[in-house]
């Protein structure tokens, strides 16, 4: 789950990491105040938005007053930036930057352990500095056992900056860096850029964290942080009801058991000339309800022509969830042709119900796939 | 026969009493499996299905049965812990079969099991079966059927799907692996396509991979270097967009590493046979077994 | 470092390891109230003194009223145990107790780990146990890396009781008290008795923790919990100064340079049939001012008949000491006898500085130890 | 020749601008030791005494100067951290001679290093000193000469009251070691006794042991079934008093073991020649190498 850039500060604040004071506003009469509270002078208005490139998209904007604050709130709120309006903004004073460093913290699977990167060539994209110039980045693996050692900090930090008082805090605020990721089961947390000010301060002018969605179940404080504003509302309602769903631009709707065999279908839709309308995973467990409502999120979007099951039962229970659509058919009337694969526990019981509602299901999934792709260009 | 499991294996279950721990526990034991004894804390000297002793600690249930392999169905907090548990109580492998272990507990958690030269495989995978032998997870028994043929597998159902196909054309497996479709798992497919290549009763091995980070393309770099089996590989999730979690936590393309095209290429380079489709796994494996 | 009970009290119920409400009070009037204010019921009265034994001592008396709280608080505090002045008494509820088990965690070196013995044999000295059924006591130690993990926890109350809610519960508390270990830098830190009360609660009715010597500095919190007030003035005097000095009961005092050297000139006092007044180290530095405390505390002691320096230069400078030992026969005049050995860095000026004001230095270790023995045994 | 240091001894020094870094770093130039670098953070660049150069870290001591050895000098609180960054820098040999080092920052310490198979001495001792040829530490000089007995000691100026002794009769040493007087500590008095024990330029070996602790049992223990050279032995604190600290935190009594009695008692079963005084040990040790 990616935060907010004013939600990575909290975290950040409350790890003491050196930051310009700021403050998220939801309408310009508050960014104005904000600009006030913070002394009048010039301040940056930041879309929150989890969205790269808002700066280009005109989502980050310089006021030299409380008045121009309010102005550009008034602009940047509403805005839609790829595809995500803009809800809230960041006020943060304007800094007067002498160096830009990038300090980031992955989980890195390869190693399995968490991973420094940090680079004196800050304030731009780190992957185009990793594809372009990779020399420029040091990484460093942390031994989670230890937490990252003093001397490891520093060792970063000396990469970063000449001068040995940048370099304390630098250290100072990694470890706090390392101590945000961990705390908060992050996979990604980053401090882009790190920057000094000509009189020699170190501070975050920017962050960016992400949470493991495993984490949340246990972490209240952090589940509550998630913004549904800046989701697309059928994802929203997918996770409510316990499915995995990702929109997408086609036509064919999917509904799936398992995620690797819900990519497969796609894939599979996608060699036989359609186009998949989503990737959807109902998961292990065979509640018709869930069913239910993965055909309630599918048949909202207007795109999709036809819709297929590829179910392969396994501790799932094909017969729950031929019980789930003929639940749903009953409760909506499909506007869209279906498509069922069904194989696996149960197999017979739930052709025989599919049966029952005037419902064929196929075995292949080659075959399920050929069909819902032709229902679909059909209809198109 | 078979690899990492076999008829010598004596299973524990973590999570014995649960929901889902109960429901593969019964299918376990009609598949044959060994199982010889439950944990759950609280309910020590309590039998399951009439016939296996359930333990508060896995200790205790290793003292008592000589259980030397644990699959582990508890809740996803308390996945670490009990990988902890059996890696402590002397269990030399141990399955995860627990979706949704946070990330931070098992980079902890898998220098604990390294240090004790213990094999996890998992976490949120399948298991493995060794057909007709032993099954220790929850792939279904009845799609499988004994023969050369050795799978592993980042996934569920895709496996299930490939395996079906397999087993309906003749083509009967040595055994199957699922090693987990998370960003750390404790058995890679390098580890499987090493064991693989010991095993003198694989002729051929599968291989289904997914989108998200290296261990494909390390797997073909491996392959080419050390195998003399021929492989047949599959990567889901060509139609995935970039920085979104496809379900498994793993399968997520970061920046511009981890794609399909990446992988399939990998594969191609060291030589192993790329399945466009799951159903392309029968005309390959016969073609690189003739 | 000891801590006092009711000090170990308070750290342990910052970790939320369950005990009953309870205060101290360092008057009978305190007492009477505090007993008031936990109910007016049956209470137990507790001298705090670093002291074992000191229920024996008749330092521990339960009181069925407030006002016998007063009476017993006023017998107990000023009482003497073991040479030390009761100043504080703890004052709280008597617990109906069902049974009593052993939780202690020692940091043990031959593992180098913080080490769990617990026993369900609790309520009596542990050593005892030890010594005479160390079956009944089972240990475990705990990586520091990792922690004392839950699955240990669990292993370790099983083998305390037999109900599962008891288990559970010693288990959770077994983590509260690694956390106060670890967390304060404690050496030891035991709860004796962990009762159960006859309804199943499970609680810590005595606590005691000691704290690392090496964590003070880094640690004001725990530094501002010594009570000097249960020390020897002269030891409290000693450390304020700098020096590492313990009392002991003969009558040659020993200013010595390193702790080896200082316990071996005590046995070798003792081996040429002298007793030795202390044990003092005055460390690796040779300021003057600290041979002047060194001698000062020493000849404070009436018990002390002569006082012996026993000095190998390395790292401390023989003149030095020799300007130390001039400086304070110029500040007090010594009212026993004095033998100086001095070898090692400077030697030749230290002895030139003592024979400038008409003292002698010798060489030899023996001969100094036989020549203060003798002074000293003819001044007894 | 000696163990653990010897001519190929590259020794940097951390703490090297402190009070006590830079007093010890001359008198070690002074004997001859091969000190390559010093490191202080925030000093990188500097050059003490006009030849050492000075780093901010150890890792970059040990690239520009090749340093396999460490002393350290820094204040009790930065030690462990200390140990942790030359065990990281590829250092093999870690002499730690600062004094009150947390006894938990050890307890991790001591696993971090053993990770890595480093060897650490210390904390709170005086170093180590092979006569004529190297001196890492604190051990004056001039009290020793070179010759074959080997000395190991929990104390500092004890020893040098012992090696004092041993020269003034002629009785140079192979190498004098200083493993410290803290509970938890890197180098044990067995690991020295091995050494010298395969050391071929040590005939007899010199132990000073005091209360506290089994370190001495267990080493008289090793003393007896792996040593074929003889061993001299003392025990400090023969009139200490139970639960007192008495000046180092590992010579403590506690309960009923620890005491100087028992360790004496250890020494004798293990056929170990036992001093009453220091002085003995000239005698002793000519005893034993008639």
């Amino acid at each position: 789950m990616n935060l907010h850039e004013y939600q990575a500060r909290e975290l950040l604040k409350a790890a003491g990491v050196p930051m310009l004071e700021g403050d998220v506003a939801t309408t310009p009469d508050q960014a104005e105040a904000i600009a006030r509270r913070l002394g009048g002078g010039t301040v940056v208005i930041k879309a929150q938005v989890h969205a790269g490139g808002r700066g280009k998209a005109g989502g980050v904007k310089l006021a030299k007053t409380p008045l121009e604050a309010r102005e550009h709130s008034a602009k940047i709120l509403g805005m839609t930036i790829k595809g995500l309006i803009v809800q809230k903004v960041l006020v943060v004073p304007a800094a007067d930057i002498a160096s830009e460093s990038y300090v980031g913290l992955i989980m890195d699977r390869e190693t399995q352990r968490p991973v420094f990167m940090v680079s004196a060539a800050g304030g731009v994209d780190i992957e185009e500095v990793a594809a372009t110039a990779p020399e420029k980045i040091t990484r460093l693996a942390v031994d989670p056992r230890f937490g990252l050692l003093p001397h490891q900090a520093l060792g970063l930090a000396l990469t970063l900056y000449p001068g040995f008082a940048q370099v304390k805090a630098a250290a100072k605020i990694m470890g706090q860096l390392y101590t945000v990721f961990t705390g908060n089961g992050a996979s990604l947390a980053e401090i882009n850029p790190l920057a000094t000010t000509p009189d020699g301060t170190v501070l975050a002018l920017d962050a960016k964290v992400s949470i493991d969605d495993n984490e949340l179940d246990r972490r209240p404080d952090l589940a509550a942080m998630r913004d549904e504003s800046a989701e697309a509302p059928s994802e929203v309602a997918a996770r409510t009801a316990g499915l995995t769903f990702i929109k997408l631009d086609g036509n064919v709707g999917c509904v799936v058991n398992g995620a690797g065999l819900a990519m497969a279908t796609m894939d599979l839709v996608k060699y036989y000339g359609g186009e998949p309308a989503n990737f959807l995973d109902i998961g292990g467990s065979s509640n018709p309800e869930k069913v239910i409502n993965a055909l309630r999120i599918i048949t909202s979007d207007p795109n999709v022509k036809a819709i297929l099951f590829n179910i392969f039962g396994g501790i799932t229970r094909t017969d729950d969830v031929a019980n789930g659509i003929v639940a749903a058919t009953r409760q909506f009337k499909l506007q869209v042709p279906i498509v069922i694969r069904l194989t696996g526990t149960n197999e017979a019981e739930a052709i025989r119900i599919l049966q029952g509602v005037g419902m064929q299901a196929l075995n292949d999934m080659d075959e399920a796939v050929k069909n819902v792709v032709a229902l679909a260009q059909a209809a198109a | 026969m078979s690899i990492f499991i076999d008829e010598e294996t004596r299973l524990v279950v973590q999570g014995i009493t649960g929901r889902e721990g109960s429901f593969h526990t019964n299918h376990m034991l009609a598949y044959g499996t060994n199982v010889v004894a439950g944990v759950t804390p609280g309910k020590g000297g309590q039998t399951f299905a009439g016939k296996v002793p359930v333990f508060h600690t896995v200790a205790h249930a290793v003292t008592a049965t000589a259980a030397n392999t644990s699959v582990i169905y508890v809740p996803a907090g308390l996945a670490a812990g009990a990988i902890l548990e059996a890696a402590d109580a002397g269990i030399r492998l141990i399955v995860c079969i627990t979706e949704g272990v946070p990330v931070m507990d098992m980079t902890r958690t898998m220098l604990y099991v390294r240090e004790r030269g213990v094999r996890l495989i998992g976490p949120n995978c399948p298991g493995l079966l060794s057909p007709g032998s032993s099954k220790v997870g929850i792939i279904p028994g009845n799609i499988c059927a004994p023969g050369r043929v050795g799978l592993v597998s980042r996934s569920g159902t895709l496996t299930y799907e490939v395996v079906n196909h397999l087993t309906k054309n003749g083509l009967g497996q040595s055994t199957c692996v699922g090693i987990g479709g998370d960003p750390i798992i404790g058995t890679s497919f390098i580890d499987v396509l090493a064991a693989f290549q010991a095993d003198t009763n694989t002729d051929a091995i599968v291989m289904l991979g997914e989108i998200g980070g290296t261990d494909e393309q390390k797997a073909a770099a491996f392959a080419k270097a050390n195998l003399t089996k021929p492989v047949i590989g599959f990567i889901a999730g060509q139609t995935a967009p970039k920085g979104r979690r496809m379900g498994h936590a793993g399968a997520i393309i970061s920046g511009s590493s981890g794609t399909a095209e990446e992988k399939i290429e990998a594969f191609r380079a060291a030589g192993i046979s790329v399945m466009r489709r799951p159903v392309d796994v029968v005309e390959l494996v016969r073609a690189r077994l003739r």
